[in-house]
């Protein structure tokens, strides 16, 4: 069936886009945003596998409870000014 | 919040070289590995239940006919994980109160005069780089003048070292 | 020997009680949650643990785990195999509760006037049952589970001075660095199920034994690197060993005592038990193409030396006895090197004495850097010149505990050093025993230099004289005492560590 | 038919890399978390593509418990943060250095 084909490869690139904004994203608040958009896009893997029951648990407790609790802990520590992160990147770039 | 997503470059360059690096390792061994057809699973049987008696070990009510053979009992892995959560509840717990004068409180914190009379701290802080006069030394990153503001402003709400109350 | 017959669930009796201790102070905890009776809270986690290792003693000489042939009772089964009780397991459970219970009695004074004593107790406890399921462990699911919750309390015990920055930052540190690997674990696991199909570890080699998963070498080896990995972290050996400094320097020293001996032999005792049980030396030597027992000569080379090179050059009392504990787990990794040869289950059982008597040892070392974080002394070596003045006893106890972890003869350090560097000049491996003899006589460098600066050289400040906590004390001298007392017992327990070897190993 | 389950593990593979690359490169303890958060659900498509494959439920399951101990680390690791933010006003891995790294 090329439709699962299809289906995979776009979830895959949806997975990996994420996880590579995830990672790549200045703000810690606009990564948790992409992880959240990572883990629900393996769910949708998890389904195409036979893994309903994971697949949904996996939206539960991991975009329902795990990311909720990284997106609070990103506001309680959150700098009070953004633009830290460039200074400390720059100094860090003459540094190295 | 409001700032527009940008991306981080600069510094990640060893990494990504490495992680790239790993990746195509990786593959190269899937890619040399032959892969038969999937076994899948019997259309007949219904996946959660079968999860269900796994969990709970309870092999004589996994469906015998056309089963999905091989799969372990977790049950002494459900009984193991529910210790892990009490552990884990314990420590968040322990972690994230906040105390004052070694006692913990649930209110917001006043002003505290003196921030070592707990035993625990005394003692220890000679060696511990500066003690706890909160944040002297940690500034020093190059980061002096918005830290500083950053402990006036954030201080109030949930200073407990004290120093700069 | 018993008159009855128990049911086989209660052959994982110790791990049971050390966690019924922990609900128990949960429940102390609860009904008055300002406590201040540490003699209560210290006492019931001591007596817990103390009932586990009586248990377990009890266990190993009612002959659960010896073969039937041998008039024992065999090795138990519990839950669908996913944990085995056999002379392995038990004999890693009675090391652990030693530990525990050293390090409870300790806790009392050292926690004096903290404000979460009982949450401590408790979660030392949890850490104590994970340590205990993860000796008895026989699946990769439920190594991983007890391995986690080995883990996730020793974080929270490693921080738990929440104002102290060194604590805290040791606590980041452990915390981070403990996260990758398990997730570096997790993977490896993943991957040895999807070259096997299963994470039961006898069905595993069974996998392995009879060809199915021959096309999977590749997928087969990355797994059981990521899982080495996985090791590594938990023994403090190279390549995940650079937490181990940091938390154990920054932690409260009794927390530094459990975790680098009781965490450090559970790490053990179940890379013992997966190398041994799930992937028999030959057979996957020849589907991975590689012997496995190569990556563990390097590593117990690389880590002795780097343990022990680091130490040396270290000023400051605690993390010297880090760096020496990254050494030391050096000296267990060649329990595994030596596996394949003729001689493995000799090897092997050297090092499971010697993770026995490092456990009394090296507990009683941390001990004392635990009653001169009490006394406020200071951290460096220059700090505790002269404290044989006021505190003869501890320093005498400290003496026996750092000549017997740098091998000085007739302590138990030096036999099961010795017993190590023979087998594994049986077992052909000569260039792992020269490091074990050129690093221990490094080692004796350093543990001199403490020793030196303990009782001959003049303190550099006059002090008051020094209090004697008995809690403290009694668990110091107990760890001294221990460490001699193994000398009369040395050759009937390094039979029961071969014994169990051999068991696991055929 | 189905995809193939070594694209599966190739695609968990990057994932795993991806996971590894955010842990070398970021400084923020919070992003820490989140790439090992990233890792975790790699192994976890791992264990659910082979769990079709072999045709047992194993994989399955243990995935189930993963996420389960995913979830108490966090709760650990925010913990820990919470204190590390407390002390030193930031969640920035390098910035404790009251012993050497």
């Amino acid at each position: 069936m090329i439709y699962e084909q299809i289906a995979f490869a776009l979830f895959a690139f949806i997975t990996l886009a994420s996880a590579l904004g995830v990672v790549l994203l200045r703000e810690p608040w606009h990564s948790a945003l992409m992880l959240g958009v990572a883990l629900l896009s393996i769910a949708v893997h998890f389904v195409m596998q036979a893994a309903e029951f994971v697949a949904m648990m996996q939206v539960l407790v991991y975009v329902g409870g795990v990311l909720i609790l990284i997106t609070f802990a990103v506001m309680l520590t959150e700098r009070e000014d953004a633009t830290d992160d460039t200074e400390t990147n720059a100094d860090e770039v003459v540094q190295t | 919040m409001t700032t527009k997503p940008r991306l981080r470059v600069g510094r990640v360059l060893l990494p990504g070289v490495l992680a790239v690096g790993l990746f195509g390792l990786m593959a190269l061994i899937v890619l040399n590995t032959s892969f038969g057809g999937s076994q899948g699973f019997p259309e007949s049987i219904a996946i959660t239940s079968e999860l269900g008696y796994a969990m709970f070990g309870l092999e004589e009510l996994q469906s015998t006919a056309g089963s999905i053979p091989n799969t372990e009992s977790f049950l002494a892995a459900f009984f193991l994980i529910a210790v892990v959560l009490d552990a884990a509840l314990d420590g968040a717990i322990v972690l994230a109160k906040r105390e004052e004068e070694g006692k913990p409180v649930v209110a917001l914190p006043s002003q505290r005069d003196d921030p070592d009379t707990t035993r625990s701290a005394t003692g220890r802080e000679t060696a511990a780089d500066g003690g706890s006069d909160s944040t002297g030394s940690v500034t020093a990153t190059g980061s002096d003048a918005d830290s500083a503001a950053d402990s006036t402003t954030a201080g109030s709400g949930t200073d407990d070292t004290g120093g700069d109350a | 020997m018993a008159i009855f017959e128990l049911p086989g669930w209660t052959a994982l009796a110790p791990a049971v009680l050390l966690a019924a201790t922990a609900l128990a102070l949960f429940v102390i905890d609860s009904i008055s949650p300002t406590t201040t009776n540490r003699g209560l809270l210290a006492g019931t986690a001591t007596a817990g643990s103390l009932a586990a290792l009586g248990v377990a003693v009890w266990f190993v000489l009612a002959g659960v785990g010896t073969p039937t042939i041998d008039g024992g009772r065999g090795v138990i089964d519990v839950l669908g195999n996913q944990f085995v009780v056999d002379q392995l397991a038990l004999f890693f459970m009675i090391v652990i509760t030693v530990v525990t219970a050293l390090v409870t009695v300790a806790s009392y004074d050292y926690m004096e006037g903290h404000a979460y004593q009982a949450e401590y107790y408790s979660l030392v406890l949890l850490a104590a049952t994970g340590m205990a399921t993860m000796a008895a462990a026989n699946s990769l699911v439920t190594i991983f589970i007890a391995l986690e919750l080995s883990s996730l309390p020793s974080y929270a015990l490693v921080a738990i001075l929440k104002d102290n920055r060194g604590s805290v930052e040791g606590g980041m540190k452990y915390f981070l660095i403990g996260a990758l690997s398990s997730a570096i674990f997790l993977y490896g696991i993943s991957l040895v199920y999807g070259a096997t199909g299963h994470l039961q570890l006898e069905t595993i080699a069974d996998v392995i034994g009879n060809g199915d998963a021959n096309d999977y070498g590749g997928l087969l080896g990355l797994g059981i690197l990521m899982l080495i990995g996985g090791f590594a972290y938990k023994t403090a050996s190279v390549p995940f060993h650079f937490w181990a400094p940091e938390a154990y320097e920054g932690a409260p020293a009794p927390i530094s005592a459990f975790l680098s001996s009781a965490s450090k032999a559970a790490g053990f005792v179940i890379a013992f038990r997966v190398f041994t049980e799930a992937f028999p030396v030959a057979r996957t030597a020849s589907v991975i193409g590689v012997d496995w027992t190569v990556a563990f000569i390097v590593l117990a080379v690389v880590t002795m030396t780097l343990g022990n090179f680091a130490a040396a050059t270290q000023e400051n009392v605690k993390r010297m006895l880090a760096y020496s504990s990254i050494g030391h787990a050096g000296y267990a990794l060649i329990g595994l090197a030596g596996i394949s040869a003729d001689g493995g289950a000799l090897v092997m059982g050297a090092a499971m004495m010697h993770l026995l008597v490092y456990g009394f040892m090296n507990t009683g070392a941390f001990l004392f850097v635990a009653l001169a974080e009490y006394w406020g002394v200071g951290r460096t070596f220059e700090d505790y010149n002269g404290l044989a003045r006021q505190a003869p006893v501890a320093c005498f106890a400290l003496g026996i505990c750092l000549f017997s972890l740098a091998g000085i003869p007739p302590l138990g350090g030096f036999w099961s050093k010795y017993f190590l560097y023979t087998s594994a000049l049986d077992a052909g491996l000569l260039v792992v025993a020269a490091a074990l003899v050129v690093n221990s006589a490094l080692s004796l460098y350093y543990y001199s230099r403490l020793i030196k600066a303990v009782w001959i050289e003049d303190p550099v400040v006059e002090r008051d004289s020094l209090s004697q906590p008995i809690g403290l004390y009694a668990a110091l001298v107990v760890a001294a005492v221990m460490t001699v007392a193994l000398l009369p017992m040395f050759g009937p327990v390094a039979d029961t560590a071969v014994n169990a070897a051999t068991a696991v190993l055929t | 038919m189905a995809v193939e389950v070594q694209y599966y593990v190739l695609l968990s593979m990057a994932l795993f890399s991806i996971g590894l690359f955010g842990i070398l490169t970021r400084r923020n303890a919070l992003l820490f978390l989140m790439s090992v958060e990233l890792m975790l659900n790699a192994a976890n498509i791992n264990l659910i593509a082979f769990a079709f494959y072999h045709g047992n439920l194993t994989g399955q399951v243990f995935a189930l418990f993963t996420m389960a101990l995913a979830a108490a680390e966090v709760a650990i690791g925010l913990g820990i943060l919470l204190v590390l933010y407390r002390n030193f006003r930031d969640v920035d891995v390098t910035v404790p250095t009251t012993m050497r790294w």
